[in-house]
């Protein structure tokens, strides 16, 4: 992509605060950008490194509660921080424009997908009712979208997320901006759709020369996308430069940092001895839920042993965390049975022991809805602890503190403060004390890496590790992010539509041949090299021809 | 498509059971009320043996069952029975005043819905300007000041310093529509005031609630005006609260009339329940709540329907 | 505490003029016999004196002290419509919680029952009620309560709903925890904003509720004081232009606005929205 | 026939001096008594239901009465001047006070054209009397035996007991005379001899008459349309009296008295009747079964500060005995009681208590400013060491489960023509409304005596006795007679006198008054 000697949007210095307790603190702390007609930029950091709060104000937009404190924003000569609502409102849409993490959430529910896509074209006056409408659908069309002429009329909730990413991104277009805005587009979305979005992306930007601000966490994606990449951390740059070169060469540690991410993984167990019982063990267990004919699970069977990992992968709705549950007891198999060291369990949680209910706990993805924001971390941790141990007094808090220690954090820091004074990582952590202060056999993970950043996931990961040794806990990991499979699974466990496809130790699941669905997950894992995308299109291609 | 109107059969069953329920609580508390219709009749002049003479003319002395199934046997035919004293049927009691009450409440709720709306959507627009704080602290104060009072404060205003209005709503059989809006109009202004604050607030804070979701942040990033924002990107999707809302207070217009009713002497059902309850008067009271029940399931059922349909979610299935 | 006194001063305006307006309310409720010059019932000269420097407000209907008639008022007032609205709020949550957790027919039940109770004209049941147990303060604040738990059940269960589902609370209950625990520690203290919000509101419609029964004959029994009764007592005057009635119906209405204020506000913080 | 008439001589002087007390003269109707024909008159009453019915059996509160009355006539009627006169009946005459001849008026007819024969009279009077009745004035026509016709024109009623105040009784609004039907049965619908006709009636809201062209009574029946209003709430009533929606007022409110007095075209009336309040004690059972603490009791009000305070004056103080001044054989020279705390405390002493607590009842629904008068009269009695909690009870049910349930409760008692009647309802032996259980076999005889007792001085010696043993002896703590206090249009007029049995010129305003 050429360079255009103009640019088109420069931010010089550009400073954002944000009103938290009622004191201005700053997000973003003097940022240049620049970008050139037709660039595209990458921007990437961890969470609370601004990248959005940036991305925003590109289009001279700042959230409720922040405001520019500094520093100009030159999109193609009109000054944005200093211009009125008037001008600011009529360049959206129609010369930048924007694509949300979340399309789901972004969609209007009330509307049909063509109306919202229509609206600002003909309140523009760029075109007519119709010629929007058949504009929208060409674009449906390039975007590869499923039955193109039809998609436009439905609404949101009827439409798959990769299919409204897509919609949205078509949306963006509607007005042929200069610039698009793509904030996380992708994150939300599985490998397998993440890849047809991530192409549909670069083929319309490619098609119309579309500039556009590519903002994410995750390089290798960002490394598909972007011409240039500039790394944020905490609201500044760290460094900035041309993909191949900050892929290959990066000058910061913090960058280095980043890129060495991928490089855990957890020691090589024994195998496991002949006719060990398993701690827990699923046997041909089939659920569904009520009211639904063909069953969310179907007879699956999983043996958990101590002191070892069960990877549990597959796409959202393949039927991982249902498993869980049924583990759990919270959705009761109709048929098949689960043990506990061998002695049968009841398939409700309502039925079971105090001990039973004891030696299964869960860690669950979200934090946030995981811990009652209302208690103390003394309580969180300390009421298993309680419940199961009859622990009280002195030898409870001195049990808290010790576990606290033991998951990194600084007890007298910690024990009486409230989940909304944790960062992101440090919630998942109480979240793991909380299992363990129960003293579980099995320890269910789900998902517990995914909503958070690189490093931080990182540390968690260790921990469990460390963990698992200590204890001799078994793990059920679900996820469906390959490299943490690869990170500290022993057997792998791949999952589609309820059933498994394929399971075993990790090594072997992991080498080629490859079982048709797991070659393509694998294959839809980005890889920090810039011409896999192009690698993995042709290769399907290929396939499919 | 469908699934609505199954929905809307299976709301209509339940309703009936719970007019059902009502018809019960009803006869029990008239049954458990000090002194009966007799009593209550004769007053100071009740002495045993006409009130003997009184019970056996009206079956009172009948066991409680017999009475209430006799009744809902009644009823059930279509048969609303007679009132115990007056010996009118309950039809030619009711049938007028009902009219007048859902009149009076029709034309309140003609004023007040637009109008809370309307300041709820301004309001919202303008939130935390003066403009907002002041229609906000108006409608409180509305809301705060007891119905009969607002009501004798426009009756001083507007009949008694200004003359514009009549004081009290004396309706003459033949009035016509002009007369009897006229003759209303204080009523149902005093109506208005109370109603009108619930809903505006409802209707403001809904809105509001929305704001912060990410789709109403898309359609600023689209380029939408504050204004469009809030009435075609926020509104739509604040139906729901808000007709539930409206749907309450009208219920409450219809059946919380009774004391603007006794303060401008308006011919309605709430006086002439509340003289049936003083005298006891089963039959009157039951078919008066009953109605009243009715017509407040009615309009939670029309709100829940509304919201359905405003609701692609809900109305469109995958 | 301290953490409450933080959050004021960073209130806004509207929140401060709330909190001392009640402040004031409840000082003047609690102090009543200290602050008042004469007795409740005490009549110290003719009726409707105008105002002097005895009798600050004039005297009412009777030759009551005005001025003494709204302080005690504000003890009855404010007294019986705070019980009424936490037996209402007591009663209610726990029911709407109860409905919520237990899911099922027990929610079906409850919320059929209620859905009777409120269909049923509220001021004629009120009146049935209160007819039927004597117009006694208890069975006043009783009969208000018992209407008043349902409305609160409604708000109350829908909170819950949205709690419920919550990972905390299936984790609790996969932990064994009992109906009790789960009720108290995990959905109350996460239901109380909404709550608390309702709880406001519904305060303020208790003494316009029973100003509107003493309207009907049925209310706090004289010579007891309550400024529902008061502008009742008064009413008609206002149609002649004269003003006495407006104060207890200004109390009211000083009352409800400031009440609403800090509810908006407390909304408002729950609600997390910046501007 | 008219030698018991004579001893109602006490007309206007009565209710001059108590209304002219209170608005002075100015106020007073002094107006050539010419009836002009015409116009409408819209008439605001505070007492009845939408249950209402126009049978005069179940006749109680003011809509039915005065709609009776505009439609009916008794046989004998209070007229405005107090004193007894003959309605339907031209002529009444008894020689022992047992066996009385009616002789009916000759040439009047119902509204539906049928002509006034004794057989109505009898259905009419007979709708009150046996077994099935469910009449509220089926006690006042217990002493009738036998009621016989003489002819078409002639009705004989035969009493089981002397009783010279009889026709007095058939004054009472209960004995509307109506037409019997071809079948025999009797037309409730609202057929009668009466001044007006029956354009519409809505119980509960408004009922509209029209005048009757061919009514019997000259001079009366003047309006040529009337609009009667149930207005419950006597705020609203004033106000429209104010802006003129309506003619005149049953009941103007106390508290606003004054402010409506300001208005010019506002009259407002104050007559003083008869009606009375009760604080009833049930005298048969302790603490009240104690003569000393009933003295207690009646010492420790004042019934100056109930009238000026409660009744601004529009009433006169009373003697703890029900025969007001306005009334035939009022004893004037009985000493009067005043409020004294110091010999409520002595007669407390003489019971053995120092302190006493009671709980009194009352409900608004009584009269305007009922509760009022329980709330100071526990304010009264305070300083003697008695307590009397005041306890409100709800308007509906108060007649049958407080009145005369309650040990200490509040009655109220219209005004009756003649001592007789009030006292054997409401204070002899076994009587059905002896609300205070008084029993004193002096007072007994002397009521049975007077019965018959045709000489006048010696009656009044006799109802003078009475109503010293009341006001000594009775569980009844009577503290005031209330004035009739209604309120009027200046362009309705009426005549000098204005009957002081009842409200609205005892409830025959309709029929008396006239437009200006």
């Amino acid at each position: 992509m050429t360079q255009d000697t103009t640019p088109l949007l420069m931010m010089q210095n550009l400073q954002i605060e944000g009103l938290s307790e009622d004191r201005w603190t700053p997000i973003v702390k003097g940022v240049d950008v620049t970008l050139g007609k037709g660039e595209v930029l990458g921007l990437i950091g961890e969470s609370g490194a601004g990248k959005s709060t940036i991305g925003l104000g590109a289009m001279g937009y700042v959230r409720d509660g922040c405001r520019f404190s500094g520093g100009t924003v030159h999109f193609d000569g009109i000054e944005l921080t200093t211009a009125d609502r008037e001008t600011r409102r009529n360049l959206r849409s129609t010369r930048i424009a924007y694509v949300a993490q979340s399309a789901a959430a972004s969609f209007n529910p009330a509307f049909k997908l063509i109306d919202q896509h229509t609206e600002f074209p003909v309140r523009r006056g760029l075109m007519s009712r119709k010629e929007a409408r058949q504009d929208a659908i060409s674009l449906y069309r390039q975007l590869q979208l499923p039955n193109p002429e039809e998609i436009g009329f439905r609404y949101p909730h009827q439409v798959s997320g990769g299919q409204l990413q897509r919609a949205m991104t078509a949306m963006a277009m509607a007005c042929r901006p200069d610039l698009i805005i793509f904030d996380e587009p992708t994150t939300a979305l599985d490998v397998t759709t993440q890849i047809e979005v991530l192409s549909a992306i670069r083929e319309i930007v490619d098609q119309f020369g579309t500039s556009a601000i590519y903002i994410t966490h995750d390089l290798a994606v960002v490394a598909q996308m972007a011409d240039r990449i500039t790394v944020l951390r905490h609201g500044s740059e760290v460094e900035s430069a041309d993909t191949a070169s900050m892929l290959n060469a990066p000058q910061e540690d913090y960058t280095k940092s980043l890129w060495a991410v991928r490089s855990f993984t957890s020691a090589k167990k024994a195998a496991v001895s002949e006719g060990q019982t398993p701690v827990v063990s699923l046997k041909t267990i089939t659920a569904t839920y009520p009211g639904m004919g063909k069953p969310v699970l179907d007879d699956v069977s999983i043996d958990f042993h101590a002191g070892r990992t069960v990877a549990v992968v597959g796409e959202s709705g393949s039927g991982k965390s249902t498993t869980a549950r049924s583990l759990m007891g919270l959705l009761p198999p109709v048929s098949g049975g689960i043990e506990l060291g061998g002695a049968p369990l009841a398939p409700d949680f309502r039925k079971r022991s105090k001990a039973e209910l004891q030696s299964v706990q869960m860690i669950y993805q979200m934090a946030d809805t995981a811990l009652n924001p209302k208690q103390r971390i003394r309580d969180i941790i300390g009421r298993p602890m309680t419940y199961y141990r009859g622990l009280k007094g002195r030898q409870l808090t001195e049990e808290i503190r010790a576990l606290l220690h033991s998951i990194e954090l600084e007890p007298d820091q910690y024990i009486n403060r409230l989940p909304s004074e944790l960062s992101g990582g440090q919630k998942q952590r109480i979240g793991i004390a909380r299992t363990l202060a129960a003293a579980p056999k099995l320890v269910i993970c789900d998902e517990v890496t995914s909503a958070l950043d690189q490093l931080v996931a990182e540390g968690i990961l260790r921990l469990l590790d460390k963990l698992q040794r200590d204890h001799d806990l078994a793990y059920m990991f679900i996820t469906h992010d390959i490299s943490t499979v690869r990170a500290i699974a022993d057997e792998v466990v791949v999952m589609q539509q309820g059933q498994i496809v394929e399971q075993g130790p990790k090594d072997q699941i992991f080498a080629p041949p490859f079982a048709p669905y797991t070659g393509l997950l694998l294959s839809s894992v980005p890889e920090m090299d810039p011409t896999w995308l192009d690698r993995v299109l042709c290769d399907r291609e290929a396939k499919r021809a | 498509m469908q699934h609505l109107f199954r929905l809307f059969v299976q709301r209509l069953a339940l309703g009936l059971l719970t007019l059902f329920a009502v018809s019960l609580v009803i006869f029990l508390s008239i049954e458990l009320l000090p002194g009966d219709v007799a009593q209550q009749v004769l007053g100071q002049s009740a002495t045993p043996e006409n009130l003997a003479a009184f019970r056996r003319e009206l079956g009172l002395d009948q066991p409680a069952y017999t009475r209430y199934l006799s009744w809902f046997g009644g009823f059930l035919q279509g048969d609303l029975g007679h009132s115990l004293i007056s010996g009118l049927p309950i039809k030619e009691l009711i049938a007028e005043r009902m009219y007048n009450t859902f009149f009076l409440a029709g034309f309140a709720a003609l004023i007040a819905v637009p109008l809370a709306v309307v300041l709820g959507v301004v309001a919202a627009l303008y939130r935390d300007t003066t403009l907002d704080k002041t229609i906000n602290v108006v409608a409180l104060t509305a809301i705060s000041v007891p119905e009969f009072f607002v009501g004798y404060i426009l009756v001083w205003l507007f009949a008694v310093e200004l003359g514009l209005f009549p004081s009290i709503a004396n309706l003459s059989e033949d009035a016509s529509l002009g007369d009897r809006i006229y003759r209303t109009f204080l009523p149902a202004m005093t109506l208005t005031l109370i109603v009108t604050a619930h809903m505006m607030r409802m209707t403001r804070a809904s809105l509001i609630n929305l704001l912060a979701l990410p789709y109403l942040e898309m359609a600023r990033l689209k380029g939408a005006s504050q204004r469009r924002l809030i009435v075609i990107h926020a509104l739509p999707n604040a139906i729901a609260p808000i007709v539930t809302v409206i749907a309450i207070n009208l219920a409450y217009l219809i059946v919380g009339v009774v004391i603007v009713e006794v303060v401008f002497v308006y011919p309605g059902m709430g006086q002439l329940l509340v003289d049936s309850v003083a005298k006891r008067d089963f039959t009157v009271v039951q078919t008066a709540c009953l109605l009243f029940a009715a017509t407040y399931i009615l309009f939670n059922l029309a709100s829940d329907l509304i919201s359905i349909a405003s609701n692609p979610r809900l109305l469109h299935r995958k | 505490m301290n953490a409450f006194l933080y959050e004021l001063r960073r209130a806004p305006l509207s929140a401060k003029f709330g909190c001392t307006v009640v402040l004031f309310y409840i000082a003047v409720a609690i102090f009543a016999p200290v602050l008042a010059p004469f007795g409740e019932s005490e009549v110290v000269g003719y009726e409707y004196q105008a105002w002097s420097t005895e009798n600050w407000l004039g005297t009412d209907s009777l030759g009551r002290d005005m001025a003494t008639r709204m302080i005690y008022g504000a003890r009855n007032t404010i007294g019986i419509a705070l019980v009424t609205t936490i037996i209402a709020f007591a009663a209610g949550s726990a029911a709407g919680f109860f409905a919520a957790v237990m899911q099922g027919w027990v929610d079906q039940a409850l919320s059929r029952a209620v859905d009777v109770v409120i269909s049923i004209p509220t001021l004629i049941f009120a009146l049935l009620l209160l007819t039927i147990f004597g117009a006694s303060v208890t069975s006043l604040v009783g009969v208000i309560a018992l209407i008043y738990a349902t409305f609160v059940y409604r708000i109350a269960r829908a909170v819950a709903m949205g709690i419920v589902v919550m990972d905390y609370v299936e984790a609790a209950q996969v932990r064994g925890e009992g109906l009790w625990w789960i009720m108290r520690k995990e959905i109350l203290p996460n239901a109380a904003p909404p709550l608390v919000a309702e709880f406001g509101l519904r305060f303020c419609f208790v003494f316009l509720t029973i100003s509107g029964l003493s309207f009907l004959g049925l209310g706090i029994q004289p010579p007891a004081a309550d400024w529902g009764s008061m502008v009742r007592e008064n009413a008609s005057l206002i149609t002649f232009g004269d003003l006495t009635p407006l104060i207890p119906a200004a109390a009211i209405g000083l009352l409800t606005v400031a009440v609403n204020f800090i509810v908006d506000w407390m909304l408002h913080k729950a609600s997390g929205l910046k501007t | 026939m008219t030698k018991y008439t004579s001893n109602l001589s006490i007309g206007r002087r009565g209710f001059l001096a108590g209304s002219a007390a209170v608005l002075g003269l100015s106020n007073m109707p002094r107006r050539a008594a010419a009836a002009t024909k015409g116009g409408t008159f819209r008439l605001a009453v505070s007492q009845g239901g939408t249950s209402d019915t126009l049978n005069p059996a179940e006749a109680s509160g003011s809509q039915q009465i005065m709609v009776g009355w505009a439609l009916r006539n008794n046989l004998t009627e209070i007229g405005s001047d107090n004193k007894l006169k003959p309605e339907l009946a031209v002529s009444w005459s008894s020689d022992d006070a047992q066996t009385w001849v009616f002789k009916l008026r000759p040439g009047v007819t119902f509204h539906n054209g049928k002509s006034l024969g004794a057989e109505d009279a009898i259905a009419s009077l007979n709708l009150h009397r046996g077994e099935d009745s469910t009449s509220g004035a089926k006690a006042l026509l217990a002493g009738v035996s036998e009621i016989t016709a003489e002819g078409t024109d002639t009705v004989k009623i035969t009493l089981s007991a002397p009783n010279a105040d009889f026709p007095f009784i058939l004054s009472d609004y209960h004995f509307q005379i109506m037409p019997v039907g071809a079948d025999g049965a009797l037309d409730l619908s609202g057929t009668g001899t009466g001044g007006y006709t029956l354009e519409s009636w809505k119980p509960g809201v408004k009922t509209v008459l029209q005048r009757n062209p061919d009514y019997w009574k000259d001079g009366a029946a003047n309006f040529d349309r009337v609009e009667l209003l149930l207005i419950s709430d006597s705020g609203s009533a004033t106000t429209a009296l104010v802006t003129g929606e309506i003619d005149a007022v049953q009941s103007a409110e106390y508290k606003t008295l004054g402010l409506l007095g300001r208005d010019k075209n506002v009259e407002i009336e104050s007559i003083s009747g008869g009606f009375h309040p009760v604080f009833a004690m049930q005298s048969s059972q302790a603490p009240f079964s104690d003569k000393n603490v009933r003295l207690a009791l009646k010492y420790g009000v004042d019934r100056e500060a109930l009238v000026k305070q409660v009744l601004r004056g529009h009433g006169t103080i009373a003697n703890d005995h029900p025969i007001a001044p306005s009334m035939p054989y009022f004893d004037a020279s009985l000493e009067q009681r005043a409020y004294d705390p110091d010999k409520a405390k002595f007669h407390l002493k003489e019971a053995g208590l120092d302190s006493l607590a009671v709980s009194l009842s009352v409900s608004d629904s009584l009269f305007a400013g009922a509760v009022d008068s329980v709330t100071l009269y526990r304010e009264h009695a305070a300083p003697a060491g008695i307590d009397v909690q005041v306890a409100r009870e709800p308007g509906d049910g108060y007649w049958s489960d407080v009145w005369m349930k309650k040990p200490f409760f509040t009655g109220s008692w219209g005004a009756r023509p003649v001592p007789d009647m009030i006292f054997a309802t409401a204070y002899s032996k076994g009587g059905d409304w002896n609300e205070s259980q008084f029993s004193n076999d002096t007072f007994q005889q002397l009521m049975l005596a007077a019965r018959s007792e045709l000489d006048e001085a010696k009656r009044g010696q006799m109802y003078g006795d009475m109503q010293a043993i009341l006001r000594d002896e009775g569980g009844s703590v009577i503290p005031f007679f209330r004035n009739f206090v209604f309120a009027r249009r200046v362009d309705i007029s009426h005549g000098e006198d204005v009957a002081s049995n009842w409200a609205l010129d005892g409830y025959k305003a309709i029929e008396r008054w006239w437009k200006a």
